[in-house]
């Protein structure tokens, strides 16, 4: 039993191993302080965009406008948190609200989620726009300062991804409202049966994806220096992808935090590693996706073998 | 009641009432000339509508994502082959519907071989339909032979002929999810595979030929709009990505599966049109059309649904 | 005794409710005493969950009142639910699952009290049930989620259960387990606690209720001590005049040549009916799943099915949750009432509303959703759909699965007819009654074989025998 | 000598004629340079989805890999300021071109789009002195060049009053996208007599108006081929007449050189500008005949370029 629970996350990590070998063979430079925080350190906010991913497929549905509102949030940190912290404080906590009443209200409306953001998606990338119509903005010093810091031994780009995958573990798997939310995804009408007011753990849920989505935008305004209205719209089908390759399931709350992390950085790295084999350019976006396809056999063969015992 | 019961019927409201607010900007004036763009441009976003409707309704997790580079892909090799010559439309055609199946093909083998689920399988796959778009032509804009491009451009009883080419494939759509035995195979699928499996519908053989259907409705619409706008382009089908799912779902198809919405298709890819134009003659700017636009979806969802839930 | 005790834990005052033109409770009134071991039985369709559902809260009534003798809901009165189909969450572990009934449970350490807690509710009512506290739901069978269910259902959960309501509990348990049960429903009563017991297995219901209630058609029919009852007496009172088990002998036929054997050594002959039997879980429903499988393919359909499939678990393995009854029957018939590969619609809706009144399904049009029908319903229109193919072989997994006294009388029935007339059946049944009707029985004991009885060998001694000899050798 | 220098390519996208062109032109000069033993490596690369944060990444990889320059083609003029900043603090050096970067430490080679929008306006003035209305075709919302060159021909309609723009789109630069989009703005709009674009997109606008049934206004084109072939078709049945101008794909070959440059230690100015190519009636055929089939008018720049370039700078 236990061999079974803990294979849902011996794939990733075995996986972004693999590929991590295969990489420092290529570039040897990469084993080092630096370059392991130059392979890594842009998988930061994809990590947290995989996180807040993660908390919508954690209760059976998906969000097709993740992109947009990191774009967003990371419009509103380079600009009004720089400029007037506490109104941009006030617009990210409204943008988290906004997100938990999204929630309430697909829950209310039984709407289809995959619907409501696609719609949302078009509202964030508007809102962007309105807020920077051009590229530009600055990011507040202290996020700079957080996100370029040199703790000893192991580089930011190392540092972070651990603690995120440590406190969402321990929110989500650990702790008892965490249980309750993995709950809902399994089977909401149990959850609601038992006295829990489900419309309020949705509200929950999204919520906490709002807050990780916002917590993204702002770490990737502290990497990049600037934002503009577009930057981070391919992390929504990125935040997918890492969520499937950390050994989450699209249906039945079955999520895992920390193989959400590692998702997110092994696609990082397999980017990394593509440009590191110098393709011709005419096939370096196919790469891309034949490399996708390759981590993702490595699952069907572990099931195959979790099947077999 | 009943008919404000029909999930179609939202689209078609919204659409027209988008038309109307065009119309009062212009006192009525070039009524025939936006129904007549509506037609052209709701075609294409039809008929991917279409494809992408059927893998929906196959049941949760169903969407191709690879519809843009299918179409581009297809209609890349399909134009160059043609070079321009004359008389070689429907071997272009058969080029392009032969690239389509293809893709299903790789696409399903993806899916059904590698146990993909098929957001990331038709994700991956896409990316090497691009490169191989890239690589076939290096994003040369080549023209169409000029009886293709006559054609595609051309009308036939008022209507746009690629209007007349959705609208016929809606129509077989429509028989097939309404009247056919493979239609009940599909929608039984949709609902729960396990269940239609040990009810003695061939489950595979259904998902197979729905996502090879999907690939080949991209195809088409690669092939038609590459001869309508004058070449292909390797980014022409980017928009076609939000707009199929978009259509399927404002047409009050149920993205949980097992039930679709032909109708609902072709009003929802003409309000997608519409409402653009509508923005653009009001003047609103990028930022508002994209506020609107999107609040006007999720308008369109609830109104939908909570029709439903009260019937 | 004090003053609340003596009140009773809930009361429904001429409680009732509606869905639109369906009148599934009419009218009912009932008070739970604590002490009460309530048998609850009724026809399919009767409104026994309805009745369930407006004293857990689930549903509001349509007119009628429902009081409970502490505080205002049915949670903070003490009132339990075990409903009949899954409402575990799968992807949690089993002392998780603790968790999402037990709201109050909190702190740092909360996951070994709740362990400890439903460790101790399973030790009470099932002893050696071998389910690990920690392993997740969905890998534990039917019937151990059963016995989860029912093990969060009385454990104390913050404060004690006061009403427990059990909806078929044992329609998925094998024999030994459901007396470990009974037992348990009976020590509960016992100690004061109330229980509401549904079930269509009547033997149960006598052996375990101190007072029965008969639901027919939305109203209480009959309502007395369960001593005052005979089972016949029951059955007239459900409004079934269907003939009882046993009174049709078994008469030997003649059947045809062998036309299936498995690597298994699972066999039949043409107009045989086979029957499955043995412990719960113990691979008959794998077996008979595989064996579909491989009549069958996912790619290509024979224009006639070499087999048909009637689920047991309906929701997972039946159902088609979207359509109406009629497109759920006739999706067996579609290649049969098809020209040129497009449905003759007349056909399919002549087929369908024969097999409705041939099967008798409780509706008024076979057009309306399959899930407006009652659960055991919904089991008939799968009957229908497998007896409605042409298939030769028809493979049932369980299929009485909470199908009312009567019902099941008419199918069996019909069952040995269309033997009769040279269909097979393979029949895998938790209930011993239903599996000594059969010509030839097969008893599985850990995924494998143990026994094959036929004619004068099929006996519940027999059948027992071979389901339990090996656990006791080791 | 930089014989043994590496130089890279990053490049945001691939998805047109203008890019692809791009990357040929870099890859011919870069081949050739290597061959000639001028620079050690030449190679370049492609993000899969035109992103910033990808391209961040891709020049991270680029430092990793130990080149010496990298000529940028960016996603964004500032979301990438920081990982320019560290390839910078590493010791490469960066040329941005086309798509530049606002960050200090990288070399710009930037083309006026503000002039090139003026001047759509100021050809407009001279062909149609009575003035009239104007629809604007812009590119792709929220990136810069868009806006650059929206706000030049917004600047030329301020000084010829008897313009009025009274429609703007957005065609992505792409034909089929502006096509869409005129077809579904044409019909609330009045006459139109003349049309402002932002390259890739004139000649889906022509269509737009030939299936209205409307009068072709005058479309300032963007040195497509398909655009110059349909201009020549125009001129040839009606003597249709416009101006095309675009910035040359080739630029690329012009940062390739300016990134030796560096190298080899000249000194060079930060900021570089390079003209638009512009086609004109007169050079219409010879254009038409240098362009390949679907692809772009185009020029390669060479060394002698380069220094030129450089030297006009100082
Ligand atoms: N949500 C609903 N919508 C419409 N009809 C309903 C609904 N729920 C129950 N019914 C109808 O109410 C009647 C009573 O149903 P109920 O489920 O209470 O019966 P039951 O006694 O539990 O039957 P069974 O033994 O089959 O479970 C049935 O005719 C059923 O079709
Ligand atoms: N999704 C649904 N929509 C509408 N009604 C439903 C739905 N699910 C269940 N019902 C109604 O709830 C009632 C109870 O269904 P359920 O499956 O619990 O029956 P059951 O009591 O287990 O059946 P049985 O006693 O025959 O086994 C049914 O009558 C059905 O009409
Ligand atoms: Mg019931
Ligand atoms: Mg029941």
């Amino acid at each position: 039993m236990n061999i079974l629970l803990r294979h849902r996350i011996i794939l990733p990590v075995v996986s972004l191993a693999v590929l991590l070998a295969a990489t420092f063979y290529m570039q040897p430079r990469a084993m080092s302080y630096f370059g392991l925080n130059l392979l890594f350190n842009l998988a930061v906010p994809i990590a947290l965009a995989t996180i807040a991913q993660m908390m919508i497929i954690m209760v059976n549905d998906i969000d097709l406008s993740l992109g947009t509102f990191v774009s967003l949030a990371a419009c509103v940190t380079a600009t009004f948190l720089n400029d007037a912290p506490i109104l941009g404080l006030a617009i990210l906590l409204a943008l988290i609200l906004s997100y938990a009443l999204l929630g309430a209200m697909i829950h209310a409306f039984e709407l289809p989620a995959i619907v409501v953001t696609l719609g949302m998606s078009f509202v964030w990338g508007g809102l962007a726009l309105f807020i920077l119509p051009l590229p530009g903005g600055v990011s507040p010093g202290w996020l700079r300062a957080l996100m370029t810091v040199k703790p000893p031994f192991a580089p930011m780009a190392v540092v972070a991804p651990i603690i995120i995958a440590a406190v969402t573990h321990l929110l989500i798997v650990r702790s008892g409202i965490g249980t309750v939310l993995r709950g809902v995804g399994g089977n909401a009408r149990s959850v609601q049966r038992a006295g829990w007011p489900v419309i309020w753990l949705k509200a929950l849920a999204y919520g906490l994806a709002g807050l990780f989505g916002v917590l993204a935008g702002m770490a990737l305004v502290g990497l990049t220096t600037s934002a503009d209205a577009n930057i981070a719209l391919r992390y929504t089908l990125l935040s997918i992808a890492g969520v499937i390759l950390g050994g989450g399931e699209f249906t039945g709350g079955k999520v895992s935090p920390a193989g959400a992390v590692i998702g997110a950085l092994t696609l990082t790295l397999a980017a990394s590693f593509l440009s590191f084999m110098r393709l011709s350019p005419d096939w370096q976006i196919g790469a891309q996706g034949a490399i996708l396809i390759l981590v993702l056999t490595a699952r069907l063969i572990f099931s195959r073998k979790g099947a077999g015992t | 009641m009943t008919i404000l019961a029909k999930p179609w019927l939202w689209s078609w409201l919204a659409a027209a009432a988008a038309f109307a607010l065009i119309l009062g900007l212009t006192g009525g004036r070039g009524a025939g000339e936006l129904a007549y763009a509506a037609l052209s441009f709701g075609a294409f976003a039809a008929i991917v509508g279409l494809g992408q409707m059927l893998v929906i309704t196959l049941g949760p997790g169903n969407v191709d994502l690879s519809i843009p580079a299918t179409m581009t892909l297809a209609a890349t090799l399909a134009l160059k082959a043609m070079g321009g010559e004359p008389g070689t439309a429907f071997a272009g055609l058969a080029i392009a519907l032969g690239v389509g199946a293809a893709a299903g093909i790789a696409n399903y083998a993806l899916i059904f071989l590698l146990r993909l689920p098929p957001i990331i399988a038709t994700l991956a796959a896409s990316l090497v339909y691009q490169s191989l778009a890239i690589w076939s032509n290096r994003g040369l804009r080549i023209k169409p032979p000029e009886g293709l491009a006559d054609f595609a451009t051309g009308r036939f009883l008022g209507m746009p002929n690629v209007a007349w080419v959705g609208l016929a494939l809606a129509i077989a759509v429509w028989v097939l999810l309404e009247r056919a035995v493979a239609g009940r195979w599909l929608l039984a699928t949709g609902q729960n595979l396990r269940a239609a499996r040990l009810a003695g519908v061939p489950v595979e053989l259904v998902r197979a030929c729905t996502y090879v259907a999907v690939a080949m409705f991209a195809a088409l619409t690669g092939y038609l709009l590459a001869s309508f706008s004058g070449g292909a382009a390797l980014n022409m089908g980017a928009e076609y990505l939000l707009m199929s799912i978009a259509v399927v779902v404002i047409g009050g198809s149920s993205i949980a599966g097992g039930n679709s919405n032909v109708p609902g298709v072709w009003g929802a890819a003409l309000f997608m049109f519409l409402v653009v134009s509508m923005l653009n003659s009001y003047g609103a700017g990028a930022g508002a059309r994209n506020v609107l636009t999107g609040a006007i979806i999720i308008a369109i969802v609830i109104a939908a649904s909570t029709r439903r839930a009260r019937t | 005794m004090s003053d609340h005790e003596s009140r009773p834990i809930v009361a429904l005052v001429d409680a009732a409710r509606h869905f639109g033109p369906v009148r599934a409770l009419d009218g009912v009134s009932l008070a739970v005493n604590p002490g009460d071991c309530i048998g609850l039985v009724g026809h399919n369709g009767a409104g026994k969950s309805t009745l369930v559902n407006l004293i857990n809260g689930g549903f509001a009534p349509t007119s009628g009142t429902i009081g409970f003798g502490v505080g205002e809901t049915a949670l903070a009165a003490g009132v339990r639910s075990v409903f009949q189909e899954l409402s575990l969450c799968p992807n949690l572990t089993v002392a998780e699952n603790l968790r999402i009934s037990h709201t109050s449970l909190s702190g740092l350490n909360w996951r070994r009290a709740a362990r400890a807690e439903i460790r101790q509710s399973l030790d009470t009512i099932f002893p050696g049930h071998g389910i690990d506290a920690d392993a997740e739901v969905d890998t534990l069978s039917i019937a151990q989620r059963q016995m989860v269910e029912i093990a969060i259902g009385f454990a104390p959960r913050g404060s004690m259960a006061r009403l427990v309501i059990l909806d078929e509990p044992t329609s998925s348990l094998d024999a030994g387990i459901a007396d470990q049960l009974l037992t348990h429903v009976g020590r509960f009563c016992a100690g004061g606690g109330a229980v509401i017991f549904i079930s269509h297995m009547l033997g149960e219901v006598f052996e375990v209720a101190s007072r029965i209630v008969v639901l027919k058609d939305g109203k209480v029919v009959a309502e007395g001590e369960a001593d005052d009852f005979t089972r016949k007496g029951l059955v007239d009172a459900m409004g079934h005049v269907a003939p009882e088990a046993g009174d049709v002998a078994v008469t030997a036929r003649e059947f045809g040549p062998e036309i299936l054997r498995t690597g298994q050594g699972l066999a039949a002959r043409k107009g045989e009916i086979v029957g499955l039997s043995g412990l719960a879980g113990h691979g008959q429903a794998e077996a008979l799943a595989q064996l579909y499988l491989s009549q069958s393919s996912a790619w290509r359909a024979d224009r006639t099915a070499r087999a048909a499939f009637v689920a047991g678990d309906r929701q997972r393995d039946g159902v088609l949750p979207l359509w109406s009854i009629l497109r759920n029957i006739s999706i067996s018939v579609l290649r049969q009432c098809a020209r040129g590969g497009l449905v003759e619609r007349q056909a399919e809706a002549g087929i369908a509303e024969n097999w409705r009144r041939r099967i008798g399904i409780r509706t008024y049009d076979v057009t309306n959703p399959i899930l407006s029908l009652s659960g055991g319903n919904q089991q008939k229109a799968l009957f229908a759909r497998a007896l409605a193919s042409p298939a030769p072989v028809v493979i049932m997994d369980d299929p009485m699965r909470g199908v009312d006294v009567g019902t099941k009388q008419d199918v069996y029935a019909m069952i040995r007819d269309e033997a009769a007339k040279g269909r097979t059946f393979l029949w895998y049944s938790t209930e011993t009654e239903e599996v000594c009707q059969c010509d030839r029985v097969f008893v599985f004991r850990n995924d494998e074989i143990s026994a094959e009885l036929s004619g004068a060998d099929i006996t519940e001694e027999k059948i027992l025998q071979a389901s339990f000899a090996m656990q006791e050798a080791s | 000598d930089t014989s043994g220098k590496r130089i890279a390519l990053s490049n945001n996208y691939a998805g047109n004629s203008w890019r692809q062109a791009m990357l040929e032109t870099f890859e011919s000069t870069g081949k050739q340079a290597v061959a000639d033993g001028v620079v050690a490596a030449a190679d370049a690369y492609t993000t899969s989805e035109n992103q910033a944060t990808e391209q961040a990444a891709q020049i991270q990889n680029m430092i990793l890999q130990g080149y010496d320059a990298i000529i940028l083609n960016a996603a964004s003029p500032t979301a990438l300021n920081g990982a320019v900043k560290e390839a910078c603090d590493a010791g490469v050096t960066v040329v941005s071109f086309d798509g530049i970067v606002t960050e200090p430490c990288a070399w710009r080679i930037a083309v006026d789009f503000a002039a090139m929008g003026r001047e759509e306006v100021d050809y407009l003035a001279t062909r149609l002195p009575d003035g009239g209305n104007l629809l604007e075709i812009r590119g792709l919302a929220g990136v810069f060049v868009d806006d650059e060159i929206s706000k030049g021909i917004h600047e030329g309609v301020a000084e010829h009053s008897q313009f009025d723009i009274v429609g703007s789109v957005h065609g992505d630069w792409a034909q089929d996208v502006a096509q869409k989009a005129v077809a579904g703005i044409l019909p609330s709009l009045p006459d139109i007599v003349g049309v402002v674009t932002q390259g890739g997109d004139g000649y889906g606008t022509a269509q737009a108006f030939r299936a209205a049934d409307r009068p072709t206004p005058l479309i300032v084109l963007g040195n497509r081929q398909d655009e110059l072939k349909w201009w020549a078709e125009q001129r040839d049945a009606n003597g249709y007449e416009t101006l095309s101008l675009s910035i040359a794909p080739g630029v690329a070959s012009l940062a390739f050189w300016v990134a030796q440059q560096v190298l080899d230690g000249e000194d060079v100015a930060k900021e570089l500008t390079v003209p638009f190519l512009k086609i004109t009636q007169d050079t219409l055929d010879e254009a038409l005949a240098t362009t390949p089939e679907g692809s772009v008018a185009n020029v390669t720049y060479s060394l002698e370029d380069a220094q030129q370039v450089i030297a006009s700078a100082r």
